[in-house]
């Protein structure tokens, strides 16, 4: 098990209800991670659209989850 | 220590230092971009909206399109900003600048930094609509009806 | 009477009333381009210059490059403004801006105005080099090394 | 003959000596008037690289030259 703290943004954030929670998760990476907030949250972005950083930095969908470290799903971005 | 190329400002921000950080003797030729808030969007009557940024990241991943700018054309200088929170319609929402000694690259450059900070810097609309609604903007891909 | 879109400055000029001018409720996009006197002109050291302009019929072509890219782009607004007289390196020499709702034409019209402004207006520079010699510019055609 | 001023600008007025002269000519066209112009005063360009204005708006070399007219020869301009 690892703990860890989700970040969400724009419409994630608003469908979670929270801009982060903390979590305890047996997922194995980070695809996995998210797969268990979609469940939770019912967030209609499927993976594809998304990416992830891991403690602010861009990380890989194939990297494991780090216990400690701080997990942002970053939605379809729309600055400009 | 000067400061950085690439900024989130959670306020309306002055262009004149954006401008004089540009300078340079050698430098030419300057171009730059202001992105603003416009009355419509597709269509759509637009009474405000709301920019939000993963600020860490955002800034990390600015100053990271402006190095590689620096690197991939001949410019002299470069820098950028862009406005997290509430902005009403005409407000100056990002702010770009490139100089060099010649106006090609300093337009390349502008253009460039521009639309990659639209498609990679984690920064996001939310629209309210004339008609009461209100919306995320997630586009599938860099959505050409964006000015 | 507004004022004209393009015009002679024999005095600096400031750009803020340039960049309001621009404003548009539909313009989300705005793309400008400052030419400054360079401390070198193809590799050769520059200490100042001098711009001279047949100004009736400079403010009459230049009148006519906004209109017509006004006619050829998708923009809202546009204006420029040329110096003339002594200007010291750094000076700006020209201004260019256009709006638009989206940045393509704002960028497009931009670029093509000050092409055509350079091609077109009869302005001509007289520049002083750092080993005393002094010359005109009467370039063959548009020369790739100007800003 | 008609009476016309010439005006010069940039290397063309160095070379003159003046911005502008009175001049009263028979010459049959723009062209000629130049012609005449750049034997008086030495001018380096050649009338190829040059254009020509009449009272303020630009002319065609091969128009006539009209009596009391301001007639502008314009070098390659290097503005911006």
């Amino acid at each position: 098990m690892a703990r860890v703290t989700l970040l969400y943004f724009a419409s994630l954030r608003d469908a979670a209800g929270a801009a982060s929670e903390p979590l305890e998760t047996a997922a194995p990476d980070l695809v996995a991670l998210y797969a268990e907030a979609q469940a939770r949250h019912g967030f209609a972005l499927p993976v594809e659209r998304l990416r992830v950083a891991v403690d602010g930095a861009f990380a890989d969908w194939r990297d494991a989850v780090r216990d400690g470290s701080e997990v942002a799903f970053i939605p379809p971005v729309s600055g400009g | 220590m000067p400061s950085p190329r690439f900024r989130i400002a959670d306020a309306p921000f002055d262009i004149a230092p954006l401008h004089a950080r540009l300078q340079h003797e050698r430098a030419g030729a300057c171009a730059s971009f202001e992105g603003r808030v416009r009355d419509h969007n597709d269509g759509r009557p637009v009474r405000g909206l709301r920019y939000e940024a993963y600020v860490e990241l955002a800034e990390a991943e600015g100053a990271r399109i402006l190095d590689e700018a620096l690197a991939r054309f001949d410019i002299l200088e470069a820098c950028a900003v862009h406005r997290t929170g509430e902005l009403a319609i005409g407000e100056l929402a990002v702010w770009v600048g490139a100089s060099a000694a010649h106006r090609d690259a300093a337009f390349e450059a502008c253009r460039w930094i521009i639309d990659e900070v639209k498609a990679r810097v984690p920064i996001w609309k939310h629209e309210r609509y004339a008609d009461g609604e209100a919306d995320w903007l997630h586009p599938c891909q860099t959505d050409p009806s964006e000015p």
